[in-house]
């Protein structure tokens, strides 16, 4: 009761009385990440198999192109499950940012101070959302349902029922075309870069074993002096100027911007996460898992539409490889735990 | 639970078996739990659990703690399968599949941590699941709260059964635990230290409880810490050691001397290597410390080379005063000093870097990041230090936890298992690792050997000794009078909230601290 | 577990009613917000009190509050249902489909079609989030899409046209008993029934043992498996309900229908003082919410105010209700506390 | 709630097009315009696959559409391969147009989600050597890709129509509201905009409010309802979209008190709208037919590929039963561009005729 770090699971709080875990878990996740590697050469095979020209570079710009911004946002929201909170605002970020960054520029600000503008929101954005978690102690997933409305409420209000167009032509090419001399999309090159930075931080550095730490046993963390509730704040404040760098992105490569741009996205956001194997109780994942699941996801989905199958087989593809993500590692236990149940009874 | 359904019975508690029992040893045994085993992992927590319980008997089960007591409890509750061994309830063999099948049987338990629905009512909490129904099978809340009521009765406490139980204080929550046993009318009744949280007045009315359930029939298991309450309220004892049976002996024929012996495996001198202490200057100095509704007005010192132990029962506010000098709670008045400088309010990284080490109560949740791995946890508070451009180096991380591990005699397969794989013991040594790796100048450790088996639990004391000598300063929380007594250079007695007692060496012993403890005249006679 | 304080006796009384009282004042205080709403609108257009106006309110809310029952039931068990949008598209397609080629099957039929529609996926749900012990935001997650995708691969661009379906299933949609809407009736009475059965049969009490503390809930031997498998099942039959309800007020479905419902039946839950981590709310109190919630958008059009200020407040209002349930039970710990201290100095 | 939820505009019709609308009032924009250039119509090459990339692959609109598509493909001997996202947004189709450039189509005919957020993928599509048709809703990438636009109907007539048909049912006075799709709709704005022009003829009628409805049932419920208490002696709602019109039509069929006071009007499917006709809900409404349009843009992107029509002005191109369609100027707004012609006008009369 007195912990101002709810967990979102039943699980865990009954294995404590009964169980008290099994094994280590890094060894079930490097299993996890081999089988996501399995599942994308499935995909590229089955990609190749399908059209010829599958595995050209052209379609690696465009799985790049297409994936990027959901991608980009992918990385600081794995940072924050990590520690067992949850951003489900991220969508509504990226839109608001974008309406933020149109508005001022069709208001005549300079492109340059409109995106800065944008950022400023995005850092604002995040901080509201880390304070009313981390200091005000509230539960993230309803704070960001909240502001999930809100930030598309407030975008709404500045926009709505405009279009800001006409952006200058040679910032919004670079969402459309590759990195000079090479088949690479802006964004999926930004990704990348970005990942490399998350899994070092994440992987290798006191802060990211600060995260795990507190994803895993939060008053562990804190009696080991490490400032949760800071770290928490930081963090939402990471994923909304991430966001709103998103939304910049997701502009300038539409070359258009309406109120209601990326809406529902953060819920691909959230399956591409947890696909990539990051617990939605905290303290376990890796970047790599969550670059796997961005690669799976965006191939699968060239696949599918270039054998022109019907969009909907796309969603119920991801909802499965989302239902396996998190039934398999389960399984095992799942089974154990009935075969004890079988042997007390006999 | 068939027999409490129907609201009335629950309303009359019509105790007893229709039979009456004066000698218990003619009746045939109630409960019988024959060499039961159980393990987790690498941690064996029962080797050898027996006991024989007789109608209308109340039978005490002594030992440290980690002598598997409370595993044997988990095992009659039905929550743990044994993994070897034999229940008998009634003479029929049983096996439990869960903690309803347990409590169909007969046996209802109270445990040690109260297990409350902290949203439900009071009334709710004693009798989920087998609410009295009314019409309609819709649950008959007046008639569940007179119920409640009437145990409380019985409890000789008052207490609003209509109330959430969200709020209420340790000792609330041990009588509505021992409320929810009561309302089983139980063939036997299992108390894992029900008396740890009370005061001396609410453990003589418990008593009185157990003799009236005895005379009803029932047979009551009474586990404790505090040896005396066992000669006060039992017919005869158990003794258990390092997780396994050692004798079970008609009470009148055993003397305190003789459990303690049984209960350690050797004399107490021999457990406790003290020497003698030479105080330098003062580390830590706290005064007026005071946390409403917690703990009021809290002053002392301790010194470089010596141990300073909090004692006081459960609830009395130890806990609280370490968590406020470490910075985990704030404080709401009052200064803590380390070597002169005062610590900020409720930072633990400044308390950290002024040389405060917390070995915490609870290691599982509070000590150690059970998933991570042994290395990973000794490294957990000086991360800092094993930084290279920001990152972590990994070399010098096992370094350091090989390091400390071979000094303190760490048995493990590998170092990259989790901490989960490790014995209560080596846990322990794992946290102590971790803060010795930052070599404080004060050490705050709470329940040193909680859950240990008495072989680490030696050596943490040799080590906390050695620690001493060479000039640390050390407060310790010990809720085992024998280790508070075998440790401690002085001892500070805490009584709700209060500082009851300050004593020396040579005052204390178990009668002066329990006399401050609960405020009364020493309990032991009856 | 809880806040220690030095052994008390006898408790004094004060806490106890403070507290209740409190609680009791959740579902009041959102009564009166409704009141307020309505009473300012009212104000500045007189319009909004006419009966026909009224009774929209009521249309309006009808749906979210029936799904906000179910959504109770799970949340309550420290669990979540993310599915429930796509239920309602899916089994009001179903049914939709079912008349157009047999105009002439009983109304009744038509409920349940999809009331048992909703049942099987509720059973999904419930079956692995219990089974296979998995995370049930997770799992629900997932299910939102594969029902979605599902509901689509059925749909594939067609609508139900009002003329194919029967006048005698769209009359519940807008009939009125003493100028009472059929739709509100039928919700009323679910909320009913449901609010009744929370608090008075010993298996749903189970649900709040479960949610309020797992470990207790174990011990206590709740067979917590069973009822959270239970409390999906309620709530995807529910949601199949609301699925039928949809298609009788709207007279028309496609692939669309339901979209997005599971975070604002979410939200309405949360405003209506339900714990997202489970222990406690009630299923009035969300009901009431979605009242609330309702009452606004309507208010905002009806005093003129322009609609794109509904997303905004909608967010910071929940914001604000979560907030002030963490105020309360700071508070209430307060009281508590200082009245154990005042009781130990006695 | 605004919360996640997909925005979807079913009917949408052309981007502002101002100009144009002035070019084709002055050349009464007929199909039979004295032509300034003039191309040979030869018939179409064989085996062609043309990419129809709808809004959205549930709109049942735009799936009428593409049928009209597919049998123009099919009186030529080629096919058509439809292919689009499931929500309506500029992302969901993009992957569809690398798709026909994988595929080596020869044309795309696509209904824009979004008027710029596709012309890049447009361009590398043309490059690509796939000629370029958009129907329904125009994309607006100046220059490159240049590509022919099949205007369903000319956006100003519809304005201007909508309100004198409401005009006429009302006696042209009274308070009167719009009921649109989502707000960030650019041609339902565009063409409120007309709407807005034209009002100006009638003093006496009045524009209260303009609500949208996302082309959600629900929403576009609560935000009816909302008109309804907020303005009590309304006297008309026009609903230029189908899921508002007949979300409209739903509720005042079961109010019926309101239709002696409250006339409906705006843009409809027949076959949603036939029962309201009937029983007399509604009285007019408009549409022209998808079908048709389909027909024309799939004979247009043909002729495109297989050179036998041409962008040029005045250009002619055979459109099947359609018969022959002139090439239109372009404006400042719009590129190239052909009129399906005037909407129909739906009512009990002719109401059971149509089939979409």
């Amino acid at each position: 009761m007195t912990s101002d770090l709810p967990t979102m699971t039943p699980v865990k709080h009954s294995h404590s009385v009964v169980e008290n875990g099994n094994g280590a878990p890094w060894r079930a996740l490097l299993r996890w990440e081999s089988a996501l590697v399995v599942v994308l050469i499935g995909a590229l095979v089955f990609g190749s198999s399908e059209s010829p020209n599958f595995l050209n570079p052209t379609n690696f710009f465009y799985i790049g192109m297409n994936m990027g911004e959901v991608a980009i946002m992918a990385l600081p929201l794995t940072l924050v499950i990590m520690t067992g909170e949850i951003d489900l605002s991220v969508a509504s970020m990226l839109g608001l940012s974008g309406t933020v960054m149109g508005y001022l520029f069709s208001n005549g600000w300079s492109i340059w101070l409109a995106m800065a503008a944008a950022l400023v929101v995005g850092v604002l954005g995040g901080a509201l959302n880390g304070v009313l978690v981390a200091k005000v102690g509230l539960p993230s997933i309803a704070v960001t349902i909240g502001t999930l409305a809100l930030f598309r409420g407030i975008a709404e209000i500045l926009l709505a029922p405009r279009t800001v167009t006409g952006f200058p032509s040679s910032l919004t090419t670079i969402g459309v075309v590759p990195i000079q001399g090479t088949q690479i999309a802006y964004s999926a090159a930004i990704f990348l870069g970005l990942a490399v930075v998350a899994g070092i931080v994440l992987h290798a550095t006191p802060l990211g074993r600060a995260l795990v730490a507190i994803g895993l046993q939060p008053e562990a963390a804190q009696f080991s002096g490490i400032r949760v509730n800071r770290i928490k704040i930081w963090l939402f404040v990471l994923s909304g100027v991430v966001c709103a760098f998103a939304g910049i992105l997701l502009t300038l490569k539409n070359a258009s911007v309406s109120y209601d741009a990326g809406t529902g996205l953060e819920l691909n956001v959230v399956a591409i996460v947890l696909f990539g194997g990051v617990s939605i109780f905290g303290g376990r994942g890796t970047v790599i898992g969550v670059v796997l699941a961005v690669a799976i996801v965006g191939a699968l989905q060239q696949a599918l539409t270039q054998m022109n199958v019907q969009p909907e087989v796309q969603n119920i593809v991801i909802g499965v490889l989302l239902l396996i993500s998190v039934v398999i590692p389960n399984g095992g236990e799942a089974i154990r735990r009935i075969r004890d149940r079988a042997r007390r009874h006999a | 639970m068939a027999r409490v359904d129907d609201g009335t019975s629950v309303k009359g508690f019509t105790f007893g078996w229709g039979y009456e029992v004066t000698d218990q040893r003619s009746a045939p045994p109630v409960l019988v739990l024959d060499h039961a085993t159980k393990r987790f992992g690498a941690v064996r927590a029962l080797e050898d659990g027996s006991i024989t319980l007789y109608p209308s008997e109340a039978h005490a089960l002594l030992g440290e703690n980690g002598a598997g007591k409370s595993t044997l409890v988990k095992i009659l509750a039905g929550v743990y399968g044994a993994d070897s061994g034999e229940l008998l309830i009634g003479g029929e063999p049983v096996t439990f599949n869960g903690p309803a099948a347990s409590r169909a049987a007969g046996v209802s338990i109270i445990y040690q941590e109260p297990t409350l629905f902290p949203d439900l009512s009071v009334a709710e909490n004693i009798f989920m699941g087998r609410q009295p129904l009314g019409v309609g099978r819709r649950i008959d809340r007046a008639a569940m709260n007179r119920a409640a009521t009437e145990i409380f009765a019985r409890l000789g406490v008052q207490l609003d059964p209509a109330r959430v139980a969200r709020g209420l204080s340790v000792a609330d929550q041990q009588i509505v635990e021992i409320a929810k046993a009561l309302s089983f009318n139980a063939q036997v009744l299992v108390m894992d230290e029900p008396t740890a949280a009370l005061t001396t007045v609410e453990v003589g009315r418990l008593f009185e409880v157990i003799r009236t359930l005895r005379a009803q029939g029932a047979a009551v298991l009474f586990i404790t810490h505090r040896i005396e309450e066992a000669f006060a309220s039992c017919q005869r004892v158990t003794i258990m050691r390092d997780g396994s049976f050692v004798r079970t002996a008609p009470i009148e024929e055993v003397t305190v001397e003789d459990i303690i012996r049984s209960m350690v495996g050797r004399d107490l001198d021999a457990l406790f290597p003290k020497t003698p202490a030479a105080p330098g200057e003062v580390v830590l100095d706290v005064e007026h410390l005071c946390r409403d509704g917690v703990f009021y007005d809290i002053s002392f010192q301790v010194r470089r080379g010596e141990i300073v132990a909090l004692a006081g029962l459960v609830g009395a506010g130890r806990t609280e005063v370490a968590r406020a000098v470490f910075g985990i709670d704030r404080r709401t008045s009052g200064t803590v000093r380390v070597r002169g400088e005062e610590l900020p309010n409720g930072k633990p990284l400044a308390a950290m870097n002024a040389g405060v080490a917390l070995v915490p109560e609870d290691r599982r949740q509070q000590g150690l990041v059970m998933e991570m791995s042994i290395d990973q946890n000794v490294a957990l508070a000086s991360l800092g230090r094993l930084r290279r451009f920001g990152l972590i180096r990994r070399s010098r991380e096992r370094e350091l936890a090989t390091t400390w591990a071979t000094r303190l005699q760490l048995r493990f397969s590998r170092m990259g298992n989790t901490v989960l794989t490790l014995s209560g013991g080596n846990q322990q040594k794992v946290v102590l690792g971790k803060w010795l790796a930052r070599n404080p100048s004060l050490l705050i450790i709470d329940e040193p050997t909680r859950g240990i088996d008495v072989g680490t639990k030696a050596e943490v004391h040799r080590l906390l000794d050695s620690l001493v000598v060479d000039g640390l300063a050390v407060l310790m929380i010990s809720s085992e009078l024998l280790e508070v007594l075998g440790m401690a250079d002085r001892v500070i007695v805490l009584r709700e909230g209060r500082i009851a007692a300050d004593l020396t060496r040579a005052e204390a012993d178990e009668d002066s601290i329990m006399r401050a403890a609960t405020g009364q005249s020493p309990v032991a006679a009856a | 577990m809880s806040v220690i304080t030095a052994p008390a006796a006898a408790p004094t009384e004060l806490p106890v009613s403070r507290l209740e009282s409190l609680l009791r004042a959740r579902e009041l205080g959102i009564a009166l917000a409704i009141l307020l709403v309505f009473g300012l609108t009212t104000l500045n257009n007189h319009a909004f009190a006419r009966v026909a106006s009224i009774q929209q309110l009521l249309i309006g809310a009808a749906l979210i509050a029936l799904l906000g029952v179910g959504e109770t039931l799970v949340i309550v068990t420290r669990n979540v249902d993310l599915s429930v949008g796509s239920i309602v598209g899916l089994s009001a397609y179903i049914v939709g489909d079912l008349f157009k080629y047999h105009h002439n099957m009983p109304v009744v039929l038509g409920f349940v079609v999809a009331i048992a529609v909703g049942a099987a996926i509720g059973a999904i749900n419930g079956f692995v989030t219990t089974v296979a012990r998995v995370p049930s935001l997770v799992v629900t997650l997932a299910m939102l899409y594969v029902v979605r995708g599902v509901d689509g691969l059925i749909v594939n661009g067609k609508t139900i046209d009002p003329g194919s379906i029967p006048k005698a299933f769209t009359a519940v949609g807008y009939r009125t008993l003493f100028g009472i809407p059929w739709l509100a009736i039928i919700v009323a009475v679910v909320v009913a029934t449901a609010g009744y059965a929370m608090r008075s049969f010993r298996s749903s009490r189970d649900l709040y043992g479960i949610g309020s503390n797992p470990d207790a809930a174990v011990l206590a031997g709740i067979p917590a498996g069973r009822r959270v498998f239970t409390a999906f099942l309620i709530s995807g039959s529910l949601a199949g309900l609301a699925g039928a309800l949809f298609l009788a007020l709207h007279a028309q479905i496609d692939v669309s229908g339901g979209t997005g419902y599971e975070l604002a039946v979410v939200a309405a839950v949360v405003v209506g003082g339900v714990a997202i981590f489970g222990g406690s709310g009630t299923v009035l109190g969300a009901a009431l919410g979605a009242v609330l919630l309702n009452t606004i958008n309507q208010a905002l059009v009806a005093s003129r105010i322009s609609a794109f200020w509904n997303g905004a407040i909608a967010g910071g209002l929940l914001l604000a209700a979560i907030a002030f349930d963490r105020w309360l039970s700071l508070r209430v710990a307060r009281s508590l506390q200082s009245a154990e201290g005042a009781h130990r100095d006695l | 709630m605004h919360t996640a939820r997909t925005v979807r505009r079913k009917v949408t019709l052309a981007l502002a097009v101002t100009l144009v609308g002035a070019v084709v009032a002055a050349c009464s924009s007929s199909t039979t315009t004295s032509p300034t250039g003039s191309a040979t119509a030869t018939s179409a090459k064989k085996g062609l696959t043309v990419y129809f990339i709808p809004k959205d692959t549930q709109n049942p609109y735009e799936v009428i559409a593409d049928k009209g598509g597919q049998r123009a493909l099919q009186e030529l001997g080629g096919k058509v391969v439809v292919s689009s996202g499931t929500q309506d947004t500029a992302a969901a189709q993009i992957p569809s147009i690398q798709a026909a450039i994988q595929a080596h189509a020869d044309a795309i005919v696509i209904a824009g989600n979004d008027p710029s957020a596709l012309c890049p993928s447009l361009n590398q599509a043309a490059t690509a050597g796939i000629k370029i048709v958009a129907f329904d809703s125009d994309i607006s990438c100046g220059s490159s890709p240049v590509h022919l636009f099949i205007n369903q109907a000319n956006t100003e007539q519809i304005g201007t129509s909508e309100v004198d048909l409401l005009a006429k049912a009302i006696g042209s006075k009274g308070e009167i509201a719009i009921l649109s799709a989502a707000a960030s709709a650019t041609n339902q704005n565009a063409w409120i905009g007309y709407m807005k022009q034209q009002l100006k003829k009638y003093p006496n009628m009045k524009l209260v409010s303009t609500v949208y409805g996302n082309d959600d049932p629900a929403t576009s419920l609560t935000v009816l309802q909302g008109l309804l208490s907020a303005y009590p002696n309304l006297r008309g709602i026009i609903s230029p979209t189908t899921v508002g019109i007949s979300t409209a039509a739903q509720y005042l069929d079961t109010h019926k008190s309101l239709l002696s006071t409250l006339t409906l009007t705006g843009l409809g499917l027949p076959s949603q709208m036939k029962s309201y006709v009937h029983d007399g809900t509604v009285k007019q409404f408009e549409l022209w037919n998808p079908d048709n349009l389909g027909y024309l843009a799939g004979y247009a992107a043909a002729g495109l590929a297989s050179g036998s029509a041409s962008l040029q002005t005045g250009s002619k191109f055979d459109a099947g039963k359609l018969g022959s369609y002139t090439v239109l100027a372009p404006s400042a707004t719009t590129g190239p561009s052909v009129v399906l012609g005037p909407p129909t006008v739906f009512d009990i009369s002719n109401i059971d005729k149509f089939n979409f």
